[in-house]
């Protein structure tokens, strides 16, 4: 039996080694053996989860606790996992261990950057594996917070406008989220009884339609927008730009899929008939932002704002995917949101380093650094090719899913939004095969690029680690796929 | 109408000349000796009501204690002769509007109200009586407010000290 | 039941050298990495010649099956949906195997010397060892999504090695080029598997490709535009061939992709990837020829304009390497033409034989000349015909190996090329009139264009050269024996082999047929050798008769142009940037006022917080008035 | 004595005291004369305290203790108020209201 409140220990451990540590140089090598522990922990938990499902525990979650803390208002510290959030997990253990090999360099007040940085990622376990409404919101809350602090001193350019665009947007989307999440609570009681915030609970109630019909766009449009919901994604680009390395790397690589999660786990599971009912209309915002976020990279010179649009497109993908509302496609979102974390942190860890040589972050600057940096620019464009969805690494299994499982939707309409989302592959092949062939190939433009440095030891670890899972993904793509798949059949029994 | 009755009024008439005038003078001392006068109108009124301690506190600490420190401030902080600046004229409008228009309201319900006095002899005002009673914790007992006036004091004596006190210049 | 477990190897071999050398780039010597790509796909080479051997010869049934070798499970989309990775060994694919190993395996070899000394030596040999498993993988695929998987694969390989040479912008902008127009027909492709795939349920081809199955005996889906969804499906299918066949109007990525490097040009695009959407067609031709006939119109509509159109260009081009990829095009136009006219099952499915009969040849005989081209350039280092003339001497072995091959391409007799060329125009003859009109005159044109291009370079005028020398032996056998090929491969009995239900059929020599397509090929040739055998100034002359047609077709009828019109004017300057300004300026600008709103206001409300003891007292003093008035009001007494 | 007044003519004249004070708030910015124009409101209280316990509820002795208080309080408030206005005076030289802006905002 897996105890998941050693994935809550170590963090909180780490951060308290952090803090007492005298050298501040030493906090990195704190926080990289926390994160490695948790690294190890993380597959220890994915094997004893598959070893479980094996041994043919069908629970709808394993390792169940449940502890009363608030009796009054039923809040309880409800913690369990399911396949997805086990995948999830995974992803969250490999990004961050990566962030903080990607930030190993880090030089002003390393202390409080690596604290903050480990509260955040606590903050997403703590997401992932709790089951209880509130518990989540707190963690939700826990994760985005530090993230005003991040952007806001240890960002570039604009970080104080950027962290605060981003801080006010999420807290205004959180307070939508809570009003739903209350909403949920108190119907979630509909003959009568005890209310409850637990999730396992309130899925086997029924909550009246008229309730769902009020709260699903509140718990949807809540987690949409930090999942980069089109008309509310302009946070994302802003607040990736100005974000340091690792912060990037975890925020599109996690923080924007507790939306997506949470839209699954909350919106869709607890309120599926009028999940049902809305889901056109929300799809229509969707596909445009899948199509109009990829249009709007093609434009950007910015590294970093053609991956957050980028971003926009991808996640969009996600949320697509799970207002399709058949198993394939749902399937398929919870391999984007894997698949997109470790793609887009990849990317931002080397945008992160190709930054701290080049001290730019504008293509057209650049030229030729396949020549200096071989290891990088490799890492780079393998990282684009798995974004544009090529067969054998994780983009092109997730996005696969996604339009197989939406195409099959038996409403024509469905399938012509489909086709116009599957277009947006092409531009994504534009948008980084332009940044490729501008920043990589071609002879070197600027003689001082010359005397630049490969990838150290630590940048290695970090890229290498993220290339592994994309690739792993890619090519042997069953066992996550059907570890996911078994997970959603409550919530597709929910469906129907 | 006896005699008492008219010194009474003409009491009356001077305390509200004198606070106008306390309100009005454009020389701040002048104010504050207005200010005492009205207040002397009042400790008189406390004697003639019987209740002799009240006034012999009024007297003491609003005259010998507040009055004395508010003189003491204007002549600290400024010069003798000086007039006061004034507010914009459309303030003293509205001031006075406000004033008189709160007057009136007031006043008309105190003339509509009829009140009926109790023809009673109360108790003794000496001071063992309101000692007792002020510490007594029993029925008509402030042993509480006499409690929270006493720590208020006590704050605000030390907050008085430490705003008073002058810093010390950083040496630079 | 044969045993075909070993071809699983074929494909594992030019994986494993992939990744082996790919991890360890840097730190394995160049000549090591080289020696183990080609170590790994002679190997698969030597499988796949036993696969065919023993498919094909000692199979003891009267018709060909096809037989599934290995299968697993590679992912699953629902409970009836999976994807399987397997390998399916039937005639086309068998016969692919031998031509992609044998072509591949020829330029792993010539490409040893050819690349010598080049930077990116090993790097290069990685990524042809990547290419092999893509395609050989393409070839061997059981179904759909497998094909899209090695497709996507094979474009990639095709992509890193046009941009082998990736400081030289011109091959960044030529892989770019290839990978995105290859890509957006990619997309059709996908979007025609997503239809195939909801209306049966299967990826498979062995159910897709079923005769008696559900998708060709029953109609399925409504109609659009007044064909049905599965014509629409397999149009769009057709769609994802015709831009790796570089079919109009597709074709724009191929001639750029001649930035590679040559052996690459030879291998990828001529012999076997760019062939791939005649493959694909081939492997789902039950479908098109049985339930949807319309698809397979617009197929033989599009490859003949392709061949003709193909064809004019190449005859003004003066890149040597530019003519042999137009000529590519060109003949990849008849391939899918044959395919287009051709009927299901016996003799009516001679277009579908002759058109596998041409890739099969073609593929000897275009490598060949690639791969002459290549030892042409390898020794004037040059493109341009003008730096080319009276090679014949210096280049002997080139020089006949390259003769072999323009012979076979133009359709002489008894040259491999004569014959799949015969078989195709047969078909066309028996289908459709005005098609075998075209392609009896690009017939001629091609014989014209190859020995145009044979004689500027063999011929012609004399110039000096400084230290020319014939290309080293490891560049001359691959040329011999590929000429081995283009000269004789004529003479297999195709049509015992390859037919569209398996079952052999016998083809009748169509003399009639035969005597003209030779005549027309010697007129084209006599008029090249008329025009450029000696040094003369009446080419030019004749191109300035033809005035604007001759710079039109120079200029190749402008679709680069509008292609780029459309692209960077059009979707990138118009669409996009409009975008990007509508994201800058009006969502988010839209956010930043709400914003600036909540400032704006908070000043405004500030006022009320002035710290202004006279305005609170008076506010304060008239709001106790207007409280005690109510109070008063409400509560007379 | 006192009897002989009615009591409505002690509330007219705390009354009117009041609002003298009020008026002497609103007019002045002069700290120390609108702490007299406070000290003035206070008075007008206290004389209707100690009235009203003296015509209304003689047997007792709440208004008297009440303005005992007040007088309590008002001694504290005009010890700091003036120490406050001391230390401002030293540093902006100044005991207008309207000058005193330092901390606002």
């Amino acid at each position: 039996m897996y105890n998941l409140n050693i994935l809550l220990l170590v963090p909180i451990l780490t951060l308290a080694g952090i803090m007492f540590v005298k050298d501040a140089r030493n906090a990195r090598v704190v926080a990289a053996i926390g994160m490695s522990v948790q690294l190890v922990l993380v597959f220890v938990l994915l094997y004893m989860y598959l070893a479980e499902r094996n041994a043919g525990n069908m629970e709808e979650v394993l390792f169940y606790q449940d502890i009363t803390w608030y009796e009054s208002l039923k809040i309880s510290y409800t913690i369990g996992v399911d396949g997805i959030a086990v995948g999830l997990i995974v992803l969250t253990g490999i990004v961050i261990f990566a962030g903080v090999f990607a930030s190993w360099l880090m030089k002003d007040l390393v202390k409080e950057f690596f604290f903050w940085l480990i509260l955040l990622a606590t903050g997403v376990f703590g997401f992932f594996i709790s089951l209880d409404l509130f518990i989540m919101f707190v963690f939700f809350e826990l994760a985005v917070i530090p993230m005003y602090l991040l952007i806001g001193i240890w960002g570039t350019g604009p970080k104080e406008y950027s962290a605060m665009k981003l801080t006010l947007m999420l807290m205004g989307a959180s307070a939508i989220l809570l009003v739903g999440i209350l909403g949920i609570y108190f119907n979630s009681a509909p003959d009568g009884g005890a209310m409850t915030f637990n999730i396992i609970e309130i899925s086997k109630v029924n909550i009246p339609i008229a309730a769902q019909r009020f709260f699903f766009p509140m718990v949807f449009i809540g987690f949409g927008v930090i999942s980069a919901l089109f008309p509310f994604h302009t946070w994302s680009p802003d607040g990736h730009a100005s974000a340091p390395t690792a912060v990037s790397m975890l925020h599109a690589g996690v923080l924007m899929k507790l939306g997506g999660y949470g839209v699954l786990k909350v919106a869709i599971y607890l309120l599926p008939e009028a999940a049902g009912e809305m889901a056109t209309f929300f799809l229509i915002f969707v596909a445009i932002g899948v199509i109009y976020g990829a249009l709007s990279a093609v434009m950007q010179r910015d590294l970093k704002y053609i991956n957050a649009y980028s971003s926009v497109s991808h996640v969009g993908l996600i949320l697509f995917g799970l207002l399709m509302l058949t198993k394939t496609a749902l399937d398929g979102a919870v391999l984007q949101m894997i698949s997109h974390g470790l793609i887009t942190a990849l990317f931002f860890a080397l945008i992160g380093m190709i930054y701290g040589r080049t001290h730019t972050r504008m293509v057209n600057e650049m030229r030729g650094l396949m020549k200096v940096m071989p290891f990088l620019s490799v890492a780079y464009v393998i990282a684009g090719l798995a974004s544009l969805g090529l067969p054998g690494l994780s983009g092109f299994v997730a996005e696969l899913a996604i339009f197989v499982g939406a195409f099959s939707h038996p409403e024509p309409f469905y399938r012509v939004i489909t086709v116009i989302a599957v277009s947006s592959i092409v531009v994504a092949a534009v948008y980084i095969l332009r940044v490729v062939a501008k920043m990589l190939m071609e002879g070197v433009k600027d003689e001082s690029y010359n005397d630049l440095t490969d990838a150290r030891w630590h940048e290695k670890l970090s890229v290498i680690s993220l290339l592994l899972f994309i690739a792993a993904i890619g090519l042997a793509p069953l066992w996550l796929s059907d570890m996911i798949m078994s997970s959603l059949e409550p919530i597709i029994m929910r469906l129907n | 109408m006896s005699a008492f009755a008219i010194t009474f009024y003409m009491g009356s008439a001077l305390m509200l000349i004198f606070a106008i005038m306390s309100v009005t003078s454009r020389k701040l001392l002048r104010a504050a000796i207005y200010l005492l006068f009205v207040l002397i109108g009042v400790a008189v009124f406390y004697l003639v009501s019987d209740y002799m301690f009240l006034a012999a506190v009024q007297i003491v600490v609003y005259m010998g204690g507040i009055v004395v420190l508010i003189i003491f401030s204007i002549l600290l902080t400024s010069h003798l002769g000086e007039k006061l600046q004034v507010v914009k004229p459309v303030t003293f409008v509205i001031a006075a509007l406000v004033s008189l228009i709160g007057a009136g309201i007031a006043l008309s319900v105190i003339s509509a109200h009829t009140f009926n006095p109790v023809a009673a002899d109360g108790p003794e005002t000496t001071v063992a009586v309101i000692g007792t009673q002020l510490l007594s914790y029993g029925k008509y007992g402030y042993v509480l407010p006499f409690e929270v006036i006493s720590i208020l004091l006590l704050a605000a004596m030390v907050a008085a000290i430490a705003i008073a006190k002058r810093e010390k210049k950083p040496e630079s | 039941m044969e045993n075909y477990q070993y071809t699983i190897w074929i494909l594992i071999l030019p994986f494993a050298a992939f990744l082996f050398t790919g991890i360890l780039s840097g730190k394995l010597k160049p000549s090591l990495t080289a020696t183990i790509s080609i170590g790994a796909i002679g190997i698969a080479t030597a499988l796949s010649y036993l696969a065919a051997i023993q498919y094909f010869f000692l199979n003891a049934s009267e018709s060909y099956t096809a037989v599934e070798a290995a299968s697993f499970t590679w992912y699953r989309l629902s409970d009836t949906l999976v994807i399987d990775m397997g390998i399916l060994i039937d005639p086309i694919s068998v016969m692919m195997l031998v031509v992609i190993s044998t072509v591949s395996f020829m330029v792993h070899i010539y490409s040893t010397g050819y690349m010598k000394g080049d930077d990116g030596y090993a790097r290069y040999f990685t990524f042809l060892s990547l290419f092999s498993f893509a395609m050989l993988g393409l070839v061997l695929a059981t179904n759909l999504i497998q094909i899209y998987v090695f497709w996507e694969l094979v474009g990639l390989s095709s992509y890193l090695l046009i941009g082998h040479y990736y400081q030289k912008p011109s091959a960044v902008a030529a892989a770019k080029k290839a990978f995105i127009v290859t890509r957006f027909a990619d997309l059709g492709f996908l979007i025609g598997i997503l239809m195939l795939s909801y209306y049966t349920g299967t990826f498979s081809f062995s159910d897709i490709t079923n005769p008696d199955g559900p998708l060709i005996t029953q109609t399925i889906g409504g109609t659009f535009l007044g064909l049905s969804t599965l014509t629409w499906a397999m149009i769009l299918v057709f769609m994802g061939g015709a831009g790796k066949s570089a079919m109009f109007p597709f074709h724009i990525w191929l001639p750029d992709a001649m930035e590679g490097p040559t052996p690459i040009s030879a291998l990828i695009h001529a012999a076997t990837m760019v062939v791939a959407g005649v493959y694909l067609v081939a492997r789902m031709f039950t479908v098109y020829s049985l339930a949807a006939p319309e698809a397979l119109e617009v197929i033989a509509f599009i490859g003949a304009f392709t061949s003709l159109f193909a064809a004019l260009i190449a005859i003004t081009q003066t890149d040597i390497k530019k003519i042999l990829a137009y000529s590519t095009i060109s003949q990849i136009g008849y391939m899918m033409m044959a395919l287009g006219v051709s009927g299901y099952s016996g003799e009516a499915g001679l277009g579908f034989t002759a058109s596998m009969f041409h890739l099969f040849t073609h593929a000897f005989f275009k490598a060949l000349l690639f791969l002459g081209a290549g030892s042409i350039i390898h020794a004037v280092h040059s493109n341009e015909m003008k730096d080319m003339g009276g090679l014949r001497k210096h280049l002997p072995a080139t020089h006949i190996t390259f003769l072999i091959a323009t012979l076979a391409i133009s359709g002489i007799p008894p040259f491999s090329g004569f014959f799949s060329k015969d078989e195709i125009l047969a078909a066309a003859y028996a289908s459709n009139k005005l098609y075998f009109a075209v392609e009896y005159l690009v017939a001629g044109l091609t014989a014209f264009y190859m020995f145009r291009l044979y004689f500027n370079v063999f011929w012609g005028k004399k110039r000096t050269y400084e230290n020319i020398h014939e290309s080293p032996a490891s560049m001359t056998i691959p040329l011999w024996i590929l000429a081995f090929g283009a000269a004789f491969a004529g003479f297999l009995p195709f049509s015992h082999l390859v037919t569209t239900d398996g079952i052999p059929f016998d083809t009748h020599f169509h003399l009639t047929i035969a005597i003209a397509s030779v005549a027309i090929a010697l007129t084209g040739i006599f008029i090249a050798a008329a025009l450029y055998r000696k040094e003369s100034t009446r080419s030019q002359k004749i191109a300035a008769t033809l005035g604007v047609f001759y710079t039109v077709t120079k200029e190749k009828f402008y679709v680069d142009e509008i292609y780029l019109f459309i692209t960077k004017k059009i979707i990138f300057n118009l669409i996009s940037k409009s975008i990007a300004w509508f994201d800058r300026h009006i969502v988010d600008g839209f956010m930043n006022l709400t914003g600036n709103t909540t400032v704006a206001a908070s000043f405004r409300i500030r006022k009320f917080q002035s710290g202004n003891i006279h305005q609170y007292a008076l506010v304060f003093l008239t709001g106790v008035l207007i409280a005690t008035l109510v109070y008063l009001y409400y509560y007379p007494k | 004595m006192i009897e002989d007044i009615p009591l409505s003519h002690i509330l007219i004249v705390s009354t009117l005291i009041f609002f003298i004070g009020v008026y002497g708030f609103m007019t002045r910015k002069n700290m120390i004369s609108m702490l007299i124009s406070v000290e003035l409101v206070l008075n007008a209280v206290n004389i209707n305290f100690v009235a009203i316990n003296r015509y209304l509820y003689p047997e007792r002795l709440e208004g008297h203790f009440f303005t005992l208080f007040v007088i309590g309080i008002a001694a504290a408030e005009a010890a700091v108020a003036i120490a406050i206005f001391i230390n401002l005076y030293r540093n902006i030289r100044s005991i207008d209201v309207d000058e005193v802006t330092e901390m606002k905002y």
